[in-house]
């Protein structure tokens, strides 16, 4: 075991498998020399030489089809989006292709590509530089799409991902890199060595997909949650200490949805939180799940605590974020007698 | 609009009513064209993107540094791949129109590309072909029952029934899934190509698009990247003059040929007689050899038309003009070969007769093995089941209990 | 008032706009001299010239790209995606750039381009020309999405769209524009002229966005559905003979949120349809939405009828398609006494 | 791997620890290159896209065909522009680093494209940029309050708080607003250069983005349209050599220049001392009138160096050589212009002096009014409310909604 933020244990994870599996290559742009503008592929070239760590043009819809071909090829590509702000550019690639060639192929052909791209607000980026599109992937067919909440997640999710025979979208909340954030941007930020997550053991062991992790557990209600909002979450509940129930889902595709209804079933009341704009996010497709299982249990609306339906702008970004008083009120609301 | 528009529209030669006009075709005379050497470096090799390489010339002899100097007999099979090829399209797409499969499409006057590069390769090289490349399959001994299956999306579907007719794919022969959505097939080419290189295998991949496609993305991507890693690949523009109904002046051919993109992005590019099949068999030898040996990708315009129509969905007689294909300056590669082997003494009118013959029969054989795996109609039929497999590796919840309700809704 | 099938309102549509208004112009892939691959532009090439209908290389991305410039430069192109299915090469250009450059301007610049395109299944065309992808723009802040499901609708909708000075993507189900679609292939097809909103006013008029239409009033429950859904809702709901109250969207954005919740306020009882897959689409946006604002008046589970969470399959198109055996399950369950 | 890679991956000339080395960059004598007739057909025109056009020789002289003859006042326009521009750099680097403002970026050693080419152009033309051609605003005459206000998102904020600092626009003064997201702007240029043509009107569009940029399929689009339509506008390549920590190697510039995909596209490319302002400014001028006259677009490469870091957030001290920049054999455009001035009388250490003076002062005090309308820390600042417009133009009920919940959060 080691203290590792979360840039430490996703530079872990990508060594141990690069030592592991020949065929594990790293592609992205400025990943390899200079190791990554966020630094987490550190080292890797180096190490492994430049014939697997490799960096490449600008170009993410090539990025993705030449990792595609490479996949084919027999080789496990894990290609760095440098912000998910910037995936779009690959996105038919990623849909008409990626998702689909075991499809269209029966079978015969597969294509086991690792995206991994850092996502969400909170370090100033404006609107091209904190966007959280993951709902978009949810709804594409034949993609697996992940979102770890801290380090020791981060490194076995990424590991299962590396390992798994269909594509996955590896979503990181760039704004938990270096610590854990309770939504609070006023408070000295704190490092993942004063968080239990920020233990990760240093080899190889992984995380499986689809399998939520209760955070906490509590009777009052339950609180649905991935990346950055789990931390928000947990806050805004011991802030107001109510006996809530934290999950963190840490795959949103595939999704655990008997931890999610076992746990609406015994509190009847249900909050979902995530960082992207509200309007068909995610949340909506969790909301309805819930609705659809468990409609006789609850007891109060479900509530949804989003970004709001706009841009992330540079100036309103603690305006925008959903922080601890968003959180809040819909706890309050959720606990309202009927 | 005030003011008169200064949009420069590109010329189309010929529409519905107009005699066709191919003056606007740059020939080069068989032969004419030198052949460097294979290591040649890009810029000595540009003029090769503005030429026109032909072998066989109008008295069906084959000419100058291009002649690859095949034998007969390989003669002999391209000859029999391309008629085998054109007799399966014209089969099918009767087929299609007697209501026993629901879409098709020919490679009618084009044969020669598929067949000629097919034959130039080996093996173990892998394809990520478009739709129009059938020639391909057949070289690559695909059986005309297993694809004629995947045209019914019948029980022996190697598709499962998931893709529309002429989605072909061969895991076994090295031939790529091919996909509905145009050229998203060459940079994941080019990236296969990047893998073999990565683990020091000397394997090339190769693939094709129409002119029209060369608009998309995925062809600039394909370029920069086999040309950034020089990645053992061969990018084949089949430029047929149309896209469905749009003309290729609107890809850009109007002001350059589609070869000259490779210098541009810095690789060998070779304009090629499509029709020719010596020609097209030989940039194929000089860019596989080319790739080989180190010396990277090379951009390969194999010049020809598209015979019929787009589709059985369209209709040509809407936009260009009528037998236009009779007036391609560049003639048909079955007929060119044909009379070059003839007049070598290596074919006879009577051969080629037995030959039709007997790759008739062949078809016909086939397609009455392949309807007994089913057909649109009648049985039997794949399982519905089926559509829930393959979306994942392993089937999810979600999944499982939407295949039980699709079951339950079909009882 | 004429006979119109749904491509002749929407060719009247753009013809009125391209005689209307000299700053209209339309371009696509095959929609010129051809007058489009389902003929949707036949003859206007002919009528106002090659130079404004414009056919275009085959590059989704730089035709949106384009018709962005053309919009700066005080033009209202239209372009037309000729499937839905080949939208996404043009994906960034939409969510990066056509639904921003008002916001990230301050207003100072706008785009009104209209993006036409056909959507859905019942053409045995296969995983690459039957989907749906209308619920990944919904969830992209500043893009209008329309969906018509008559060709009374299409023609005032489209005319709307094109006067709108915000970017909008008007989705064109391809099964009706030859008619009325009950989800029985086996029957014959029938034209639209059989139809009431077969009845087309051949000159100029509007339909209002986030304005849905009450396609039939009852008072059991309500099913919210828009596209060819509408259709088939209808036939399954007559068959059952339940008093359903059917709401026809026609914009999924805006959302005409006061309809769906004062319907189902009154009926207590929901179903919502549409053909597109069902992880993450559209209907769990409006489920959500209706769970929010009218959760105590909800008598049962609202229920989601889509399609299933695969692509599109040439083999299994009417095992795939949401038809009317899928409708009425949905409206059973719903109407289950509590 | 079992077998060795064969992967060829792009030389990088010059790392941290090694000295510089720019034997790389093809140069062309001053005055050397040919200056062809601005109607000339693309294949004449081709070679502009290898050699180097240049006009500002080593001894400070204007020579050969490109030579443009223009005033000394419009030079010291010229020269005063380029230092407001990087006085301006200097001074909102320092606001940064001191924690007044989130981000930035400087375009130190790349001044004379954008200010050679603003001058170059009519106010009319529409201007497509990058995040790095602040000169192309100074030139058009945006006041630095404004240009600061923008960088403070502060109550005087153009963007309203929307954008990142640097991302400005002038809707008044014909500059396009900026995007983060690379190369989007070039093929939206191409569109409204399109949109000029069918009106009728002669304005062109002009656009930039960096070599790096030149791999997104944007650059892509942008080329082919341009050619098809030969849409009048000017577009333009900044090849600094760099992308952030990425060689301009790997983006394709190792096999050939960025101009030469020009031709590759039909279109006319130039490969122009960047630094060079006389060179700059004479292409560009060759290109806006080939533009208006119908010849159709130009593809220009600009081939200078990035002399700073790729932005505030970054430290190139982890990727290239040390003092790098002051090897680059092209020279400092600020210092190259002042000396040909001199050389020719027209300027001298004492004016160059008072009018760096001037200068310093005038950033210095637009900058003490800019923050009178509020910094990142103090007021006044702009009302949150501003988020939920814009989005539409008419704001929809929902986000009236989220507006009314979002204030009731903050109060
Ligand atoms: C991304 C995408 N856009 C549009 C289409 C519709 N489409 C199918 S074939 C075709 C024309 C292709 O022409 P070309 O590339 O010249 O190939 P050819 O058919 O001539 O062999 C078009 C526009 C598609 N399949 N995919
Ligand atoms: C689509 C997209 N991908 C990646 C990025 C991240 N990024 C910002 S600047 C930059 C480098 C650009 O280099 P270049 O085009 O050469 O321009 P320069 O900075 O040298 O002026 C990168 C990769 C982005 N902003 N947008
Ligand atoms: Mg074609
Ligand atoms: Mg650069």
């Amino acid at each position: 075991m080691a203290n590792m933020n979360m840039i430490q244990a996703l530079n872990s994870a990508m060594d141990i498998m690069l030592g592991k599996d020949p065929s594990v290559i790293l592609m992205g742009e400025d990943i390899g020399y200079f190791g990554g503008v966020f630094r987490a592929t550190e080292g890797l070239q180096r190490k492994y030489g430049e014939h697997r760590v490799i960096d490449t043009p600008i170009a993410e819809g090539g990025i993705v089809a030449t990792a595609i071909g490479m996949s084919i090829n027999g080789l496990r590509p894990v290609a760095e989006i440098q912000f998910a702000d910037y995936i779009y550019p690959g996105f038919d690639q990623i849909v008409s292709e990626l998702a689909r060639i075991r499809y269209r192929s029966a079978g015969d052909f597969f294509a086991p590509v690792t995206i991994r791209t850092p996502c969400g607000g909170g370090i100033r980026g404006g609107q091209t530089h904190s966007q959280s599109p993951e709902g978009i992937f949810t709804h594409v067919s034949g993609i697996k799409v992940v979102m770890p909440s801290n380090p020791f997640d981060a490194k076995g999710l990424l590991i299962t991902c590396i390992e798994d025979d269909d594509p996955v979208i590896f979503f990181e909340p760039k704004r938990l890199y270096n610590g854990p954030f309770d939504g609070d941007p006023n408070k000295p930020a704190i490092p993942w060595s004063s968080h239990p997550k920020g233990q990760v053991d240093e080899g190889y062991y992984k995380v499986p997909l689809g399998k939520a992790d209760i955070v906490r557990s509590g009777e009052a209600l339950t609180i649905i949650s991935y990346g950055t909002m789990v931390h928000v979450a947990v806050a805004a509940a011991t802030a107001m200490n109510v006996d809530a129930e934290i999950i963190d889902l840490r795959s949103l595709v595939p999704l655990d949805v008997d931890t999610i209804c076992s746990s609406v079933r015994k509190t009847g009341r249900c909050v979902v939180a995530h960082e992207a704009t509200r309007f068909s996010g995610f949340g909506a497709e969790i909301l309805s799940i819930i609705q659809e299982e468990c409609f006789w249990d609850l007891e109060a609306p479900i509530q949804r605590v989003t970004g709001w339906d706009t841009p992330y702008p540079h100036a309103f970004e603690w305006e925008y974020f959903p922080g601890q008083a968003r959180v809040k009120a819909a706890l309050q609301s959720v606990m309202e007698p009927a | 609009m005030p003011r008169k528009s200064r949009l420069h529209l590109p010329h189309v030669p010929a529409r519905p009513g107009e005699k066709p006009d191919f003056s606007y075709v740059q020939l080069s005379p068989a032969g004419a064209v030198p052949r460097p050497q294979v290591n040649a470096r890009v810029k000595d090799v540009a003029p090769l993107s503005l030429e026109l390489v032909r072998v066989l010339d109008d008295n069906a002899d084959a000419v100058g540094p291009w002649h690859p100097h095949l034998d007969a007999s390989e003669l002999q099979v391209g000859l029999r791949h391309m008629m085998l090829t054109r007799i399966y399209d014209d089969r099918m797409q009767r087929m299609q129109r007697g209501g026993k499969i629901s879409f098709y499409i020919r490679s009618l006057g084009e044969e020669a590309v598929s067949v000629a590069q097919g034959m130039a390769l080996r093996p173990s090289d892998m394809l990520f072909p478009s739709y129009r490349n059938q020639g391909l399959h057949i070289v690559r001994g695909i059986p005309l029952v297993d694809m004629m299956c995947q045209l019914l999306s019948n029980s022996k579907d190697m598709c499962k029934g998931r893709q529309l007719p002429v989605m072909y794919h061969s895991r076994a022969n090295n031939i790529f899934t091919i996909s509905g959505n145009l050229a998203t097939q060459f940079p994941q080419a080019v990236g296969w190509a990047m893998a073999a290189a990565i683990k020091g295998e000397d394997n090339l991949a190769a693939t094709w698009m129409g002119e029209g496609s060369t608009a998309e993305a995925d062809f600039h991507y394909a370029l920069l990247f086999a040309s950034v890693y020089q990645a053992p690949a061969i990018l084949n523009v089949v430029n047929n003059q149309w896209a469905i109904s749009t003309f290729q002046g609107y890809a850009g051919g109007e002001q350059r040929s589609f070869a000259a993109r490779g210098p541009g992005y810095g690789m060998a590019g070779i304009r090629v007689d499509g029709n020719d099949f010596l020609a097209v068999y030989s940039v194929t030898q000089w860019a596989a050899e080319r790739a080989r040996t180190g010396g990277g990708p090379t951009l390969i315009e194999h010049v020809t038309y598209r015979g019929a129509a787009h589709s059985t969905s369209d209709d040509p007689a809407r936009y260009r003009a009528k037998d236009d294909a009779e007036h391609w300056p560049l003639g048909d590669p079955i007929l060119r070969l044909k009379a070059h082997l003839i007049k070598t003494g290596e074919w006879s009118e009577e051969r080629h007769q037995a030959l039709t013959a007997e790759l008739e029969a062949l078809v016909g054989s086939s397609w009455k093995q392949a309807v007994t795996f089913g057909t649109m109609s009648e049985g039997p039929k794949l399982n519905a089941d089926l559509m829930f497999e393959d979306v994942f590796k392993d089937m999810p919840e979600n999944l499982q209990r939407q295949q039980a309700l699709m079951r339950k809704e079909q009882s």
